[in-house]
């Protein structure tokens, strides 16, 4: 058994470890983008124009992943996108898991018409499929980095008040909090000091996981032309250019998309990791 | 008289959501700056021809004036007419959704199929690198969504090796002999096999896209709950009968597992339709969410209003028949 | 004779049904106790006897609040508790305190069993500071037999009869003048039974504490209490003090409960006697 | 006395990761036909366990280190596993613990009552239904045919135990392993339940190993006992001179520590801390002499 359980933790670290080098990579590579990155990410040559990749033939040394259409070097581009890729995942996720949560904690603790009034706004929300939301409300408060931000946390909250909701529920019905009644502790303070712990794990491993979601509807808005300006590097906009040109340049889709899938996956992981890590059963 | 009594309280609550929903798109969509009008005339129209169709389409009335003749006409059958393709937009939309409808059940279906796989596997041999596997693939088709997998899915078996069509519903130069716009369905019925081919070449890769992460839930909450089935007395107690292990999960173990999975796949459902939205558009398919994004680009006001509102009847009438279908396979709720 | 700790007048009770849920919409209420009256004095412990459905959780559960009655009346200490709120109720909690028959339920997973037991004696004001509760809370593990050291730990690095202990303590860390014990040994082993059955006793006498323990086991209810409350489907069948109740049963149903336990003794006629 | 239909010989079994720690530690126990055998111990004394090895059940994680089960001359552990189901099927049942759980909530009473008659006896529907009916009788079911009919949940809790009792005895098995069957229920019940069994133990003249913790119900049902400590047998008698004379002081700490009603004084004694201390000594002798034996 214990064999086991070692084994088990083993794969988790190694879980942690990778998904959270490859986030480190990320950030690093958004913070200090102006040193890595070996050219200006909107600098166009129609001269180098859909340059392949550095170790095929006919590429130039200088164009490591090679360039785009209009001859802009794609690794600088992919390094100066993590930008606006990370700026969405550090601030829309924790907003919309704010939100999210405090609603579902309420909803879920308190029940009756508070629970009435919060469980009809997702059963609203609910009803939207939430891309098309997002991509409606881009359209309609204008492109730019904070119409992107606010459509997110205006998709994205439902989804960790209806897990903490639920998860809420399912801890309200333990002994604990019964007995943390008997002690005499008021409601809220019941919520805050007793449940909230124990729900904990479960947000944080959604909030890693919906960071990720982030990044890929930045991403999804970016392909259909409607994230931030269409010069700005982002990920979803050079695949969108990738895949008009993929018969004739597949390396522009290729290096973005798995940047992307990495770093996406990575969220997920770390999620899950860290579930773990806080669990006190399993340490 | 109880139970028809509930069953009419649940569909009020689904009609004041799906109220929520037609006054939050309605509102929503005419705060946004600009004129949808100018965009539609070409460069150099006249103040007088930007105001008369204006007028036409009931534009310049109050928000409220407007949601209630929208309303009145929605309650008659009639969502307006498309701003930019000039049609009848209930007649637009109808026309686009069985093909998303395709696409999507053609997704659950692969969904259902792989998910429950994985889980048996993983249950028959859990405690093996068998279930080690499927527990990587799983965490893996867990985190990544629809989009990356279709895009991944064009570069590999689209372009690498090019094995499937990447874009559109069916080859344009096919003769489609159809009176429905339910091509796979209607293709099958006449036994035009090879157009069922094509349109299957077409449709695999944006269905398997949309089915990946579908399948990895399934197979996560299928195999939780059938490994709690297993554990279960009754589990145990078949299992001194001497049947064999495979025969006890599949016999005594998967029906019970398979009613808590149900009602957490209804909104995971809703979760993949709301993908074709994007998948669509990735693989230029002709369907109900590529012509959204349309609609949203081309500001078609009464279009977009039309698309949500049909999505939103669909996903609240997909919850509506899980939780029906769950009474009905429940042998405790049937006879309560 | 002083006045009762507790009495209790006509109380009933009704719960949402648990065995009906009829589809989209909430539970019937089914009426779960029927006016039921009894008193509990300072200092004794009663006993309450009962098959499953009898009654005997929900009534234990309504005493200290934790369940809203529908009728009746209910009074401690000379205070009418019956529909206090929680604000009003506060003051009154140091002393109504509570021993859940599922230790793993009833402590937190995500505290350590030396929190779970100074967060009360802080809220209360019964230690000043953190570090009073934190010896405050030692000391009580000591009484109830668990090295002080145990503080640091999580309830499930406990065994089964240790996390009982640590339930018994946070319960009388409080110095309450009434504990409620609710099937507190039924989920243990026979030689645990025993140990914390002979801890409840000798905390009896040494704190005086007043007790309604409430179990499925005569043989426990025997050993511990001073006095019996046999129930049925919501109803007191039988109040009477222990001995008494056991040597000359008045009620069919005591004598029926009492002849149906096995005890550890050959007897080839027990089988067939009804 | 007839050759014992159970037979369990130095039976050792450890998890697969600590080989060297042995949860059975040389278990014997042997059962004969018409006998009904208490097998006692505390939780994690290791009887759920035997219960288990007797229809090779055991979790994936567990090993058998030594030691043999025979079923009727043949040993489970080593035959063909085909074979070994058949065998086991044909000859064993199991009536499980908790009444509430060991029924399948979605199905009906007759299918659970009835697959192993059709599937692996070979009888057809009518005729397995025929022997249900008849068996449903026999446990003073007065309404078997709406009960073959119902689900689970629209049954009480000492009916669902009667509709188990019933199917253990469905295919006239040689062994019956009755694991805690009394635990879940009220006393009155358990009262009923316990007469059910012994009545039908003694119609079928079936071999009864009785799985309990309480030797109140051993004294009622048993005339065989096997006292467990820490996977090891301490004592194995007959049942009256374990109550009479105890030869283990384990055994007469555990009758000490049993609660009874009638002498509230000497009843419900904590178990000495020496007697477990010199009782896990003796383990330990014998897991070195056994440890030396193996190597």
């Amino acid at each position: 058994m214990a064999e086991a359980v070692l084994t088990r933790r083993r794969r988790r670290s190694w879980r942690l470890i990778l998904s959270g080098g490859w986030l480190g990579v990320v950030v690093i590579a958004a913070l200090f983008a102006p040193l890595i990155a070996p050219h200006d990410p909107l600098a166009q040559d129609l001269l180098l124009q859909r340059l392949p990749p550095a170790w095929m033939a006919g590429a130039e040394p200088g164009y490591l992943l090679g360039t785009d259409g209009l001859g802009r070097d794609v690794l600088s581009r992919i390094i100066y996108a993590s930008q606006v890729a990370l700026t969405v995942a550090f601030v829309a996720a924790p907003i919309a898991c704010i939100i999210g949560s405090v609603l579902g904690l309420l909803a879920g603790y308190y029940g009756g018409w508070v629970d009435q009034i919060v469980s009809r706004i997702v059963d609203v929300w609910m009803a939207f499929p939430p891309v098309l939301f997002a991509i409606l409300l881009v359209a309609v408060i204008g492109t730019g980095l904070h119409s992107v931000i606010l459509a997110i946390i205006v998709i994205d909250w439902i989804r960790f008040c209806r897990v903490v909701r639920a998860e809420t529920l399912v801890q309200r019905r333990m002994d604990y909090v019964d007995s943390a009644h008997i002690v005499g502790l008021s409601r809220i303070a019941i919520l805050v000091k007793e449940v909230l712990p124990n729900v904990l794990p479960a947000i944080v491993a959604l909030l890693s996981l919906e960071m990720g979601i982030a990044v890929i509807v930045e991403a999804i808005l970016s392909f259909v032309n409607l994230s931030i300006s269409t010069d700005d590097p982002t990920w979803g906009g050079m695949i969108a250019e990738g895949r008009t040109i993929i018969h004739f340049a597949w390396w522009v889709l290729v290096f973005p998309l798995i940047v992307l899938f990495l770093t996406v996956l990575a969220f997920g992981q770390l999620g899950e990791g860290l579930k773990d890590r806080f669990d006190p059963v399993l340490q | 008289m109880t139970i028809l009594r509930a069953i009419a309280t649940r569909i009020a609550t689904t009609l004041v959501t799906l109220f929520g929903v037609a006054i939050i798109v309605f509102v929503v969509i005419r705060v946004a700056p600009g004129n949808p009008i100018a965009m539609m005339l070409p460069p150099g129209a006249s103040e007088e021809d930007i105001a008369r169709l204006t007028a036409l389409y009931g534009l310049d009335r109050s928000i409220p004036e407007q949601f209630v003749i929208w309303l009145g006409g929605v309650l008659q059958g009639d969502f307006g007419t498309s701003i930019s393709l000039r049609q009848n937009v209930l007649t637009i939309v109808l026309g686009r959704l069985p093909a998303t409808l395709e696409l999507s059940l053609l997704a659950l279906g692969i969904a259902i199929v792989l998910g429950a796989a994985l889980a048996f596997v993983a249950t028959r041999w859990r405690e093996t690198p068998a279930e080690a596997g499927v527990d990587v693939v799983n965490g893996i088709a867990l985190s990544v969504p629809d989009f990356l997998w279709g895009l991944a899915l064009i570069l590999t078996l689209g372009v690498a090796w090019p094995v499937f069509e990447i874009s559109g519903r069916v080859s344009p130069t096919l003769d489609l002999p159809f009176v429905t716009q339910f091509y796979l369905v209607e293709s099958l019925l006449r036994l035009r096999l090879d157009i069922t081919l094509n349109l299957l070449d077409h449709m695999i890769m944006p269905a398997v896209a949309l089915a990946l992460p579908l399948a990895a839930v399934i197979a996560q909450l299928l195999k939780a709950s059938l490994k709690e089935t297993i554990r279960q007395d009754y589990v145990m107690l078949a299992r001194t009968k001497g049947f064999s292990e495979s025969r006890v999960i599949l016999h005594d173990a998967m029906r019970n597992a398979l009613l808590p999975t149900l009602t957490l796949t209804g909104v995971q459902l809703t979760f993949l339709i709301g993908g074709t939205v994007i998948i669509e558009r990735i693989f230029s398919y002709e369907g109900l969410g590529n012509l959204a994004i349309d609609a949203v680009i081309n500001r078609d006001l009464p279009l977009i209003q039309g698309i949500v509102i049909l999505f939103a009847v669909l996903f609240v009438g997909i919850n509506l028949a899980i939780d029906l279908l769950y009474a009905i396979l429940n042998p405790r709720l049937r006879h309560g | 004779m002083s006045a009762p700790l507790f009495s209790v007048e006509g109380l009933s009770v009704a719960l949402p049904d648990p065995n009906r849920k009829p589809l989209f919409r909430p539970r019937p209420m089914v009426e779960i106790l029927h006016e039921i009256g009894f008193e509990i004095a300072e200092g004794e412990v009663v006993g309450v006897v009962g098959e499953s459905g009898s009654g005997k959780t929900t009534l234990g559960r309504t005493l200290v609040r934790l369940i809203d009655p529908t009728g009746g009346a209910i009074h401690f200490a000379g205070t009418d508790i019956t529909h206090r709120d929680d604000n009003a109720l506060r003051p009154l909690r140091r002393d109504l305190q509570v021993i859940f028959q599922d230790p793993l339920s009833s402590l937190n997973p995500r505290l350590t069993v030396g929190r779970t037991i100074a967060r009360p004696l802080l809220f209360h004001g019964v230690a000043a500071s953190a570090s009073e509760a934190h010896d405050l809370a030692a000391a009580t593990l000591e009484i109830v037999g668990l090295p002080p050291a145990f503080s640091a730990r999580y309830p499930h690095e406990l065994s089964g009869g240790q996390r009982q202990r640590v339930g018994i303590a946070r319960a009388i860390a409080l110095k309450p003048r009434f504990v409620l014990a609710d099937e507190i040994v039924s989920g243990l082993d026979v030689s645990s039974q025993a140990q914390i059955l002979s801890l409840l006793e000798r905390l009896k006498s040494e704190l005086k504490l007043t007790v309604l323990f409430i179990s499925h086991d005569l043989s426990v209810v025997r050993r511990l209490c001073d006095r019996v409350i046999v129930m049925r489907g919501g109803r007191i069948l039988e109040n009477r003090p222990t001995g008494p109740l056991f040597d000359h049963p008045e009620h069919p149903y005591t004598a029926e409960l009492k002849a149906a336990i096995p005890l550890p003794e050959i007897d080839p006629d027990w089988l067939a006697a009804t | 006395m007839s050759a014992p239909f159970l037979d369990i010989a130095d039976l050792s079994i450890a998890l697969k990761a600590e080989p060297n720690h042995r949860l059975l530690r040389s278990v014997s126990l042997n059962v004969a036909p018409g006998e009904v055998h208490g097998l006692v111990g505390e939780s994690g004394a290791g009887k759920t366990m035997i219960g288990k090895t007797i229809f090779d059940i055991l979790p994936h994680a567990v090993t058998v280190l030594a030691g043999s089960v025979r079923l009727g001359g043949q040993d489970i552990l080593t035959m063909r596993h085909r074979d070994q189901r058949q065998l086991i099927a044909h000859t064993s049942a199991l009536i499980p613990q908790d009444p509430l759980t060991a029924l399948n909530p979605v199905r009906r009473i007759a299918g659970q009552m009835t697959d192993r008659l059709t599937a692996i006896l070979g009888l057809s529907r009518g005729a397995a239904r025929d022997r249900a009916l008849q068996l449903l009788n026999e446990v003073h079911i007065a309404d078997p045919e709406r009960v073959l009919a119902s689900y689970p949940h629209q049954l009480s809790g000492g009916m669902r135990q009667r509709v188990l009792i019933a199917s253990a005895f469905a295919a006239e098995p040689k062994l019956i392993v009755a694991d805690e069957p009394t635990t879940a229920l009220d006393v009155t019940v358990q009262k009923q339940i316990l007469r059910l069994i012994a009545e039908m133990q003694e119609r079928h003249g079936t071999a009864l190993l009785f799985i309990t913790h309480d030797l109140g119900v051993v004294a009622k049902i048993c005339r065989k006992v096997t006292v467990l400590f820490g996977g090891s047998v301490v004592e194995d008698t007959d049942a009256e001179s374990l109550f009479a004379q105890p030869k283990h002081p384990y055994t007469a700490a555990l009758i000490a520590a049993t609660p009874r009603y009638d002498r509230p004084e000497d009843s419900l004694l904590p178990v000495p801390a020496e007697v477990i201390e010199s009782t896990w000594q003796e383990i330990r002798r014998a897991d070195a002499a056994w440890a030396e034996a193996r190597r």
